[in-house]
């Protein structure tokens, strides 16, 4: 273990990330509104994508860096993009037919499903 | 010769900062959306250029510094475009206008 | 590298054709749109093909392996297929047949008047999308490029969820689609651990790298948690019953018997083959009682259940949770008495036979809905009259869900069982035991009621075709024969699978 | 970078700031501002550590176009509120958060997300102090074949030859979310054109815009597609500014935006991953493996693929951002 290593260039980026990816999942918990919820997976994405990039600025420090995870992370935004929009349509088709932007809490009781179908 | 260039870039780009700090200020001081678009695109726009020349001398190829240059005319561009919607938008919803001070 | 496919290596070059077809599938539907009704029977079939054929030659010449473009690991992606790998192929293109017979009475293309329908042409090109990410799972043994399958995965199985454009659906879309996206991200950034420590991402190589230590441990923990809310694991099921319940049932069917085991699936290879040491370990315990927990609550939760598409749907809960059992029953053995290898066995064992007799079950709900107009099971008198083949399915794929011979599942829960008690751990037997008897409960309850007589006749609304009941009767039928003939899924199983199948069976 | 010991901590410090704003800021359409912001900033992390690609990446598609959708996201939750005479327009009043029918968490669930998520943090950072030295990776094997793949960027070269297989998943991945998107169409409209509506008096300078700049973000859109096989750049980045162009060009009023049911589309929308997969299956004869390229052809092989995936993401990118079709087909 070196603490040290936190206050390099990278590892304060590493540390930045691991922040964002707890500020993410509290948002996540804690906030109802469906946008807000996509905001804070999004926030958990950056986070990870940028301890990632803090581990491949350390194999090779300056410009260029080590470019499997750099290709890696634009494959992840990409994938993050995707799954956006997915769950932005699903959050305002939802807002349009029940007037509701955040989830229902559990859904346990079957009669509410009975009601559905 | 580089002396010479390194201080050119140091008089434009903090020159820019200044422009962009006003602008900032701008926007969190003035009174209603007109005035803060007011200050924000102009100054911005000004910063931006300033920050833009100081750069060009520091590039190893002349198409880099044009490349530098569009980069400065489209940011004019889009932030004219932006500023005439937004200052639309107000007076079509009948948003608040400032009228000097009462 | 030039020969390598035409060679005598022939069946490497078929792995990535598992993937190749069904993404080729999905680009050719999509711009045939409403001329596409025969595509994706032709592909399901193709499939069925090549998944013999990658099993034949993983038979025949052990692991095969094939590194994409030629570029070797670290490099480039490694595709691999071992026998748990080839007994996962296998499976989903065997539910994939029938479902998509069973799906055609009810997805056309085309509509009535002649357009093209969205319903019933989106519902194939996102089977596709399915089944891509499955054998794309399966096959890998890159863990980024399994990131990104497991993302193909969710986002063609969401859609599915809400396909019927009911508005109930969509809360339970959204539920299941964050629940998938924060899981893949905490796997992702496990793996960014595992490649800041060891500088590759290949399986292969990382099990020869990775050590037992902190970092290994932080690493696993982030991707285990991840996997199990993409598993729908106790204490992160919640998002299932409703997604799995509310979909289409020919959607419902493979989601639960066939997405959630993508991930399931990786909780395995990273444990036995990558982090091996974890199995002695207070974490295999955790793991098994989430699974205990996971059992009994989703059995009773289903008992309580008063439609049967949700009963069926909470019961995957249940069964989810014997698979996590093998876990703890793995560790603690010696080499004079390896448990691994049975607990391991009896898992897998247990994955496949849930699949087939799953994926009848909600095909079978389906069947009831569009038959008698419901799946209320109070109102379900006279359905075994009406829907003979339907009521004989359930029973037969009942079987397994309770572990009563002769089916799949008890030959699986008979080997959880047979380690649990030769190693003295009596716990995770009575807890079997307890699920075992809770699924007979509510299996009884519901052919009780399609058993009984009814006053009138039960009137079917609408008639189902013979080739929807077949599909049924089909699977059910497959959940069964695994427990007349489990001998060759074992040996299939065994190959490659280094420490952890040895004496599997036998 | 010595010169400035304090810019590095400062941008952290920033991008936390608005992370946390992200999360706390009151209203919804706040929230999405900062994260924004958030992902600008994080464009600028990307460039300081040397990760030029990735950063062209997350601006344009991480900040913008998620900032686009989540901004599109809530003026149109905002107009259904409207439609329903239950709330104000999105921009003079705040998106409630929580709507009146939304339910906060108690104070159970918070605490529990506190401890959660700090414990996650903290585990994290255990694990970044835990990275071994030296730091392991694939920078020298990334260069040492670099001839056989034909293009000089390292960052091209994995994404279209040695991990080319992550990247026709991926384009894969953007197509089925097109599909989950237009899978939520009701039934009445499908076949007919996305909600984008244009929103440009005709002499306005919205319509103007419109008119300028599709020359100049095409001359920029081939650019960064060329490129990408020398430097940073290549064909999301390329996508990205071209689906920018058109959504400007369909919100200008100049060109209509396609039914989804229009063959043209359908093509425009598969022949990325076509290619691609094409290519790939050529790889077996050609070169011994699915995707194996020879390496005398090596070039124009990841050229084509490029130019199809160009077209490809161009198009899922703006028809993402357009949404489920809400115009009955004609």
């Amino acid at each position: 273990m070196s603490v040290d290593s936190l206050f390099t260039q990278p590892g304060l980026y590493g540390v930045t990330g691991a922040l964002a990816i707890g500020i993410g999942v509290y948002g996540l918990i804690v906030r109802p509104h469906l946008v807000r919820k996509i905001i804070a997976v999004n926030m958990v994405g950056s986070g990870v994508f940028l301890l990632f990039g803090a581990v491949a600025d350390r194999a090779a420090p300056g410009p260029g860096g080590d470019p499997v995870p750099h290709a890696m992370i634009i494959t992840g935004i990409v994938v993050a993009l995707s799954a956006t929009a997915l769950a932005a349509t699903l959050t305002l088709r939802l807002s349009r037919e029940t007037g509701r932007t955040a989830l229902p809490p559990e859904p346990e009781d079957p009669a509410v499903q009975d009601k559905e179908s | 010769m580089t002396a010479a260039l390194d201080a050119i870039t140091v008089v434009f780009v903090l020159a820019g900062c200044f422009f962009f700090l006003a602008g900032n200020v701008g926007l969190l001081r003035f009174p209603d959306t007109l005035t803060r678009l007011h200050a924000l695109t102009k100054a911005d726009n000004l910063g931006l250029g300033l920050v833009v020349i100081g750069l060009m001398p520091r590039m190893d190829h002349p198409l880099s510094a044009l490349k530098l240059l569009l980069v400065w005319a489209l940011g004019m561009l889009a932030a004219a475009t932006v500023g005439q919607l937004i200052a639309r938008s107000v007076l079509r919803r009948g948003l608040p206008i400032w009228k000097g001070p009462q | 590298m030039p020969g390598v496919v035409w060679g005598p290596d022939v069946g490497s070059g078929l792995l990535a054709l598992a993937v190749v077809l069904p993404v080729a599938g999905a680009l050719l539907i999509l711009p045939l749109g409403r001329h596409a009704e025969r595509v994706p029977h032709l592909l399901f079939m193709a499939g069925l093909v090549l998944a013999t054929a990658i099993a034949y030659h993983v038979w025949i010449g052990g692991v095969l392996t094939a590194a994409i473009g030629g570029w070797p690991a670290p490099l480039g992606i490694v595709l691999r297929a071992d026998g748990l790998s080839a007994v996962m192929l296998l499976t989903t293109a065997l539910v994939l047949v029938p479902v998509g017979i069973f799906a055609a009475g009810e997805f056309q293309p085309r509509t009535a008047d002649g357009r093209e329908s969205r319903a019933g042409l989106l519902f194939w090109p996102l089977m596709m999308g399915v089944w891509a990410g499955l054998n794309g799972t399966f096959l890998s043994n890159d863990l980024f490029n399994i990131y990104v399958a497991l993302e193909l995965l969710t986002l063609a199985a969401v859609p599915l969820v809400t396909l019927e454009g009911k508005a109930g659906t969509l809360a339970a879309a959204l539920r299941y689609l964050l629940f998938a996206l924060l899981g893949s991200l905490l796997y992702m950034l496990g793996a960014a651990l595992l490649y800041g420590t060891h500088g590759t991402l290949d399986l292969t190589l990382l099990a020869d790298r990775v050590r037992d230590d902190a970092s290994a441990l932080i690493a696993a923990a982030l991707m285990t948690a991840g996997l199990l809310a993409k598993t729908a694991m106790f204490p992160l099921h919640l998002w299932l019953p409703p997604a799995h319940g509310g979909a289409p049932a020919a959607a419902s069917a493979i989601l639960s018997a066939l997405v959630v085991k993508a991930s399931f699936y990786l909780v395995v290879r990273l444990w036995f083959d990558l982090f091996p040491s974890l199995l002695d370990d207070t974490g295999a315990t955790v793991l098994g009682l989430f699974g205990a927990a996971a059992i009994l609550s989703g059995s009773v939760l289903a008992l309580r259940q008063a439609r049967l598409k949700l009963l069926v749907a909470y019961s995957t809960l249940a069964q989810l949770g014997y698979l996590f059992l093998m876990f703890p029953l793995a560790g603690g053995g010696t080499e004079a008495q390896p448990w691994t290898a049975g607990a391991w066995s009896g898992g897998i064992f247990h994955a496949v036979s849930h699949a087939f007799a799953k994926a009848s079950l909600f095909l079978g709900a389906g069947i009831l809905v569009q038959g008698i107009g419901h799946d209320r099971i109070a109102d379900l008198r006279g359905a075994a009259r009406s829907l003979p083949m339907v009521i004989a399915a359930f029973g037969l794929s009942g079987l397994s869900l309770m572990g009563l011979p002769p089916s799949g599942g008890f030959i699986a829960k008979w080997l959880l069982l047979t380690t649990a008690m030769a190693s003295g751990r009596w716990g995770w037997a009575v807890v079997m035991f307890a699920g075992g008897l809770l699924a007979a409960t509510y299996v009884f309850r519901v052919l009780n009621r399609a058993m009984a007589t009814p006053e009138q006749p039960l009137r079917l609304v609408q008639p189902v075709h013979q080739s929807r009941q077949l599909a049924v009767l089909f699977l059910a039928l497959v959940s069964v024969l695994l427990g007349l003939v489990p001998a060759i899924p074992f040996e299939l199983l065994q190959i490659g699978g280094g420490l952890s199948t040895v004496e599997g069976f036998r | 970078m010595t010169a400035f010991p304090l810019l590095d901590p400062a941008l952290c410090f920033v991008i936390l700031t608005t992370a946390v704003l992200a999360v706390a800021i009151r209203t919804v359409f706040a929230a999405v501002v900062s994260f924004i912001v958030f992902g600008l900033l994080m464009a600028i992390a990307w460039v300081r550590l040397g990760a030029v690609d990735v950063a062209l990446t997350e601006a344009a598609i991480g900040a913008g176009l998620t900032g686009v959708l989540l901004l599109s996201t809530v003026a149109r939750i905002a107009k259904h509120r409207a439609d329903r005479g239950d709330d104000v327009p999105i921009l003079e009043g705040p998106e409630p958060d929580p709507a009146p029918t939304d339910p906060l968490p108690g104070l159970a669930t918070q605490s529990l997300a506190i401890v959660l998520s700090a414990a996650v943090a903290a585990a994290l950072v255990a694990a970044v102090a835990l990275l071994p030295v030296p730091a392991p990776g694939l920078v020298a094997e990334v260069g040492s074949r670099l001839s056989e793949t034909g293009v000089e960027s390292p960052v091209t070269a994995v994404l279209l030859a040695y991990r080319g297989y992550d990247t026709l998943l991926e384009i894969v991945v953007l197509l089925f979310a097109l599909l989950g998107v237009w899978s939520l169409t009701a039934d009445a409209r499908w076949g007919g054109q996305p909600g984008l509506r244009h929103l440009a008096r005709p002499d306005g300078v919205m319509a103007y815009l419109g008119r300028l700049l599709p020359p100049i973000g095409l001359l920029v859109g081939v650019y960064l597609f060329w490129i990408g096989g020398y430097r940073p750049g290549g064909a999301f980045q390329a996508g990205t500014v071209l689906a920018a162009v058109w959504l400007l060009a369909v919100m200008a009023g100049l060109v209509p935006i396609p039914k989804v049911s229009g063959i043209r589309l359908r093509l425009a929308l598969v022949i990325g991953p076509a290619v691609f997969l094409a290519i790939g299956l050529a790889g077996y004869p050609l070169h011994g493996a699915f995707l194996g390229y020879p390496p005398a052809i090596a070039k124009v092989l990841i050229i084509l693929i490029e130019a199809g995936l160009t077209i490809s993401i161009a198009t899922i990118l703006g028809l993402l951002v357009a949404g489920a079709p809400e115009e009955r087909p004609s």
